[in-house]
């Protein structure tokens, strides 16, 4: 979009992040010296900029090596492969932060973290492991993720993407689409099926450096979301593989999904962030805006809004932690990080919506976050499954029965 | 792609039946107007930040600025029903340009035409008609939005005519006019009674204009603030029947009005790209259009767009019989604006991950739509005044 | 405090200017007759769980039954929006009253003039406008909610007429029809064009009902099970015209028409009650209409009856002129008994404690509705009926 | 309402309690156990009649011996007053489980362990505790509470009953409205104005046996919900009462909304037992009924309705969990118990009248849950609270203002 003027910032005071059922108790020392560095980290180093970047249409890459020393990239990955080897809740709470100030910010991190780092720790040789994951680690090399398909959104099994056998490795052929990272990407993990176009068992793992002869990215620009996130469309022609670009342990759906399932556990953190930056902003908001003689916030219309956003945000903060911690346990499923997505999303865009619309007309400004918020929030709605794909997927885990079809 | 090529309208309930010859006519050169000249376009303006001047004199020559007010004056003469649909088909196409219309036609030509002398009538509203004059209305000031009784722009009256000192925000097409009509206080600063409209050239000495940037929403528009330092008036600026905050507000009525029939042509283009999207888009073997949660969305959007069509449609009606009262008026406003904020929504999320791209429409009818949300009256204030209406009891 | 007090209705943008002198008749006149008969002694019924039958005289005196049907057939033969208002005014009332006319109405007295000889229509007919014959409709089976075209019912033909085995559930009126209207398979059990309708005397030997008891819903209308065992009829006892599933179907459609007026109808008595307790109820030293929480509920409540009475009114003069499509239908009866639950359950929730006592009859209005919602076809399934008229494609 | 014919029950398989997210991983064994005990009996002791119960208005008073034996009332109650000195997570599990049956019961309940036991523990004389705690946790003796007055609902500062000091005692004078438990009671705890009608601060409790002179219970039975509830009105014709009927530490307002946060606190857990009851009922019939040759479970607008139920029902879950810990820390606020009722009992509605509608046209009949818990809750809604007066509760807590007026 058009450059901006000097944005005058909303006036308001420094961000108090909302814990009113005080969650916060159930965080550990560790957990909460985490957040607070990172979240002092975003408060000087991505909220003066955010606005402008979201308006250009750039993604502040200068920042990535700052990211990386304060080990936001890959959190759990072990330090012997360059991670700092955090806990799923501590890598929650990094996603937290990071969307608190812009999905697209935390959309880099998840990418990289999950959809890169995570295939090749879980997928990978111990050689990939040790080449590629400390360099992502540090932020040397930046990865993303290559499943979906102009025809093949929520249905990635029917993917015509295809990596053929030949004699001294693979060849890779076809079209990915809704690449975050790809214009930055040095490497992109790409899902290929090695058999039969029907054969949804074949599809394997490849680690694709960008810069080989046959790969195209095409940079998605004209969006309305998401505006600091490198969105992309990357071709594959006849690409040549050596025999080792394959993930030895990646093997049919199961593989990436594995990977969606670590992402939307992240966007279950982020969303919730996003909401509380907002709810903030309109609060602090309300107390000052005068009308008709008293703040806003006196009015029972907008204590309704207040009251039904802390509410919202307070069910995403437990439904997080209590998730996280199943995490951490080793027995979180599939199913129950559908439902917090889906509901921490979902929650998100309620609430990013009726905070943009509590501050009336100063709301449509970019001095102000929410309305960036809930124009990202749309997005966030539809990817990693969309709203409707996981409410079918918890339906499934409660009925038995698919209704996808 | 962009779900409009050969775009027809939605019309569930045949509500063309209800409506005139002139009428259907009316809408339909606006319908394909908006086909050939705006949406080709829109994106790249929206994207851009610009308002499409150069399609001003096109619609000065279909006669769509203060298309309800009397021929003599240059105008189309139509009924209140046809302007509506001029408005719906308007923002079809897009807020940003029905607000532009809007401000032209009720917020500018109509107090000209209400409040204004003979002279003023004959000079200026065959010069705003035809396009030669863009004009704006500044009204809303920083601390006053939803309560403009409280304004501090005063006007005072000197020997040879008037000094207006103030500041004025929010003001659509501020930054292109060529006229303003201003309003400000002629008495003590707390006498709302005392607040008169006037008509000021924007090249008048002390009077400038600043755009508002970094707009997430109405980006083909112009917003801007209105900075007047002892801009000189003569004494026949004032337009000599307006009196009291009533003068504004009944500017402010029609532009409601106009309003209410937007929002059903913003929900309308959503409802039919969406329509068309789940028709052509084949996910697990079948189209969406084929899957019960996308039939209910479109079945609900269908539902509201249709109640929405037949709430304006019968406000016109009462509207040409002198009966739209401003509740009237409040409650099609809230409805509309609301239904559609909520269609744009529903059409998005039916379009997946394509629905964040400019080349499609629902998203910037989305963003554009929290503006229509909030200003002429927020949904909120909205709800005030009709429940005012309904226990006669004010709560703001 | 019942709020029904000289009840006047709801019209907020002047929808009377659109009725007919007679149709304002009509409505008018069972309006007063609701007030002074069936206000009075509701609550009780409810309790008590009992239809009060003795309203029927009254009901039939005022030509309710089948009022849309011709005067030669002893009906009043009033146009579909006259018929619609008495199903409005009738639920105003309680839906239970409404259902029974419908019943009669739409689901007897329609499949008899649509689909019956010349000897059935001059026979039953009359009998039925004037009560003196008291019908049943026998679709629903147990496992057939949804999909009738199901059935299990079957009708045998023998040497001298029929015999005709089955169970019929959800009987409105079944207990205490002395005539039943019940659909049944004169083929293989799988061939639902082989269904066809019949006119069984409830007395018929084999022919048994029974109320279904413990009801948390329209407990002032009777719900029962029928059952047929070797129940043999005359040749003369099939509806001649009748053909197929459409059949039974065009009779739901009739009879949705009528529910999505009475949507309207309880939605205006809950609307009504709450306003006037708004106004009278104070705490914290004002009426609790005062507040803008209370405010908006009303305003929000106004706003959706309104597009509720357009909607009802469009789709009544499309009927008039055979324009009432199965799915403009479902639109209606689907958007209409939606905001009527709404309404009931605001209103309630407006009442506060006092909206749990029989006196009051929002609470009433909202256990019948949840009925409503479901029976005629589910709000689900008309958004699939919607859907699939929408789309093109079927998604059951 | 009509006696009933012999109901046919709903043929589904057992309870089966919803635990979406492993929450129950949060609770330990005694919780556990006893939340077995309480569900075990309420399947066995009120399952069987509680339709019956339902239809005829009636209170099954004959079971309140077990429950005093099974110790669910005044459970926080120190066994040496004859409580079982139980956790307020504890008291809240009881609760749920009540209330899984019927929100009646559970009001029951909570009168006579929030509204009495409670009062009399907290600002009662140790005389008063020996003479009542104990009958009350028997069941001996059964309390009501009367705050609401006709005029006086959302706002008992209001108040107009007096207490005008005597020689000899107290008199005791006006009307109470709203008492659960009234007709069978011994005793009401009555909050009366010992000052000025104007003067909130002279708000005294006292206990008030209903068999004195001048004390008139008044039935109210035309109730369209909670009607295994018994609801009265109380006047009180210059009741005598002696000096030593008033609870001593009692004073102003504060007290007897210490109480209501009490019985507000077990109606978060409450309406969650209600709202999980309602649920498995509709899980278990779409999965049983078939309509167009395939169970209603596998189409996908009842698997939205399922996963919205259960995504609301997993929210309740740990936000009572969370508050219960809170309270037993000591630190739980009452705008947190705000928030948590108007939510909980809020997300209860929604989910009955969802699983209602799902049940179609059998959701209708008596032999079926859902629907009478959608009827009750309604009143749960409504009292202790409206929903609408805890929004802005919470949000006066939230911006500091007040607007109630």
């Amino acid at each position: 979009m058009k450059p901006l003027a000097p944005i005058h910032p909303a006036p308001l005071p420094p961000y108090t992040a909302i814990d009113f059922l005080n969650v916060d108790s159930l965080l550990n020392a560790d957990e909460l010296a985490l957040r607070q560095r990172v979240r002092e980290w975003v408060d000087a180093r991505l909220m003066p900029i955010i606005t402008e970047c979201y308006f250009e249409g750039v993604f502040p890459g200068e920042l990535v090596p700052e990211m990386a020393a304060l080990g936001l990239l890959g959190p759990t990955i072990p330090t012997e492969y360059g991670g700092p080897g955090r806990s799923g809740v501590a890598y929650g709470i990094i996603m937290q932060e990071l969307e608190r100030c812009d999905s697209g910010i935390r959309s880099f991190a998840s990418v990289q973290s999950s959809l890169v780092m995570y295939p090749i720790w879980e997928f990978g040789s111990e050689a990939q492991k040790r080449e590629w994951l400390p360099r992502l680690a540090q932020g040397t090399a930046i990865g993303c993720f290559g499943l979906t398909e102009p025809e093949f959104g929520s249905n990635p099994a029917g993917m015509i993407v295809r990596a053929t056998e030949s004699a001294d490795g693979w060849v890779l052929h076809g079209t990915k689409k809704w690449l975050s990272n790809g214009p930055s990407a040095t490497i992109a993990i790409v899902w290929a099926k090695t058999g039969d176009s029907d054969d949804a068992h074949s599809i394997r793992g490849f680690i694709v450096p960008t810069n080989l002869p046959g790969v195209t990215v095409h940079r998605v620009d004209d969006k309305h979301s998401l505006r600091v996130s490198e969105s992309s469309a990357m071709t594959f022609d006849q690409v040549k593989l050596p025999k080792d670009a394959i993930l030895p342990k990646s093997g049919g759906l199961k593989s990436p999904l594995m990977c969606l399932t670590q992402a939307r556990y992240g966007i279950v953190w982020g969303a919730l962030g996003a909401a509380m930056a907002c709810f903030d902003e309109s609060l602090q908001y309300a107390k000052q805006r005068e009308m008709f003689g008293k703040p806003i916030a006196q009015t029972q219309l907008q204590q309704s809004r207040l009251a039904d956003m802390v509410t919202k945000i307070t069910n995403g903060q437990l439904l997080a932690l209590q998730l996280g911690r199943l995490k951490d346990l080793g027995t979180m499923t599939p199913g129950q990080v559908s439902l917090a997505k889906r509901y921490n999303v979902d929650m998100a865009c309620d609430v990013a919506r009726e905070s943009r619309r509590l501050l009336g007309a100063n709301g449509i400004l970019g001095g102000w976050h929410s309305m960036r918020h809930m124009a990202n929030l749309e997005s966030v709605y539809t990817y990693e499954g969309t709203h409707d794909m996981h409410t079918l997927i918890v339906g499934q885990e409660l009925t038995g029965l698919a209704a996808y079809r | 792609m962009a779900g409009s090529a050969e775009y027809t309208g939605v019309d569930f309930y045949d509500i063309d039946s209800l409506l005139s010859e002139e009428e259907r006519a009316v809408r339909d050169t606006v319908r394909s107007w908006v086909d050939d000249q705006l949406i080709p376009v829109i994106g790249d303006c929206y994207i851009e930040g610009r308002f499409p001047k150069q399609l001003i004199p096109g619609m000065a020559e279909l006669g769509l600025f203060g298309a309800n007010l009397p021929e003599e004056y240059g105008c189309a003469g139509l009924n209140n029903v046809a302007y509506g649909l001029i408005m719906q088909e308007l923002e079809r196409g897009d807020s940003g340009i029905r607000s532009f219309a809007s401000v032209q036609g009720a917020l500018v030509m109509y107090p000209i035409y209400a409040f204004g002398s003979d002279e003023q009538k004959k000079y200026w509203l065959p010069r705003l008609a035809n396009g030669t004059d863009i004009g704006c209305f500044g009204l809303t000031e920083p601390d006053y939005g939803s309560n403009p009784a409280g304004m501090i722009t005063t006007a005072k009256e000197t020997a040879d005519g008037w000094v207006l000192n103030g500041t004025k925000m929010w003001i659509t097409n501020g930054s292109q006019a060529t006229v303003s009509i201003i309003w400000a206080k002629t008495g003590d600063i707390d006498d709302a009674s005392s607040i008169r409209g006037f008509i000021v050239p924007t090249n008048t000495p002390g009077f400038s204009g600043k755009d508002q940037k970094g707009k997430l929403s109405l980006r083909a528009s112009d917003t801007s603030e209105l900075h007047m330092q002892d801009v000189h008036l003569p004494k026949d600026a004032i337009l000599p029947k307006s009196g009291g905050i009533k003068s504004p507000l009944m500017c402010l009525t029609q532009a409601r009005y106009g309003i209410a029939w937007g929002g059903v042509g913003a929900a309308m283009a959503c409802y039919d790209e969406a329509r068309r999207y789940a028709a052509n888009r084949v996910m697990f073997g079948k189209p969406i259009g084929q899957t019960q949660i996308q039939q209910e969305r479109l079945a609900n959007m269908l539902t509201e767009i249709t109640k929405a069509q037949l709430l304006v449609l019968q406000l016109g009606r009462l509207k040409d019989q002198g009966k739209a009262t401003p509740s009237r008026v409040s409650l099609a406003k809230r409805n509309n604006v609301n239904i559609a904020c909520e269609c744009a929504r529903e059409a998005r999320r039916l379009l997946g991950a394509n629905g964040i791209l400019i080349e499609y429409h629902s998203m910037r009818h989305l963003a554009n739509l929290e503006s229509v949300y909030t200003y002429e009256g927020t949904h909120d204030m909205h709800s005030l005044i009709v429940g005012q209406e309904i226990t006669g009891l004010p709560a703001y």
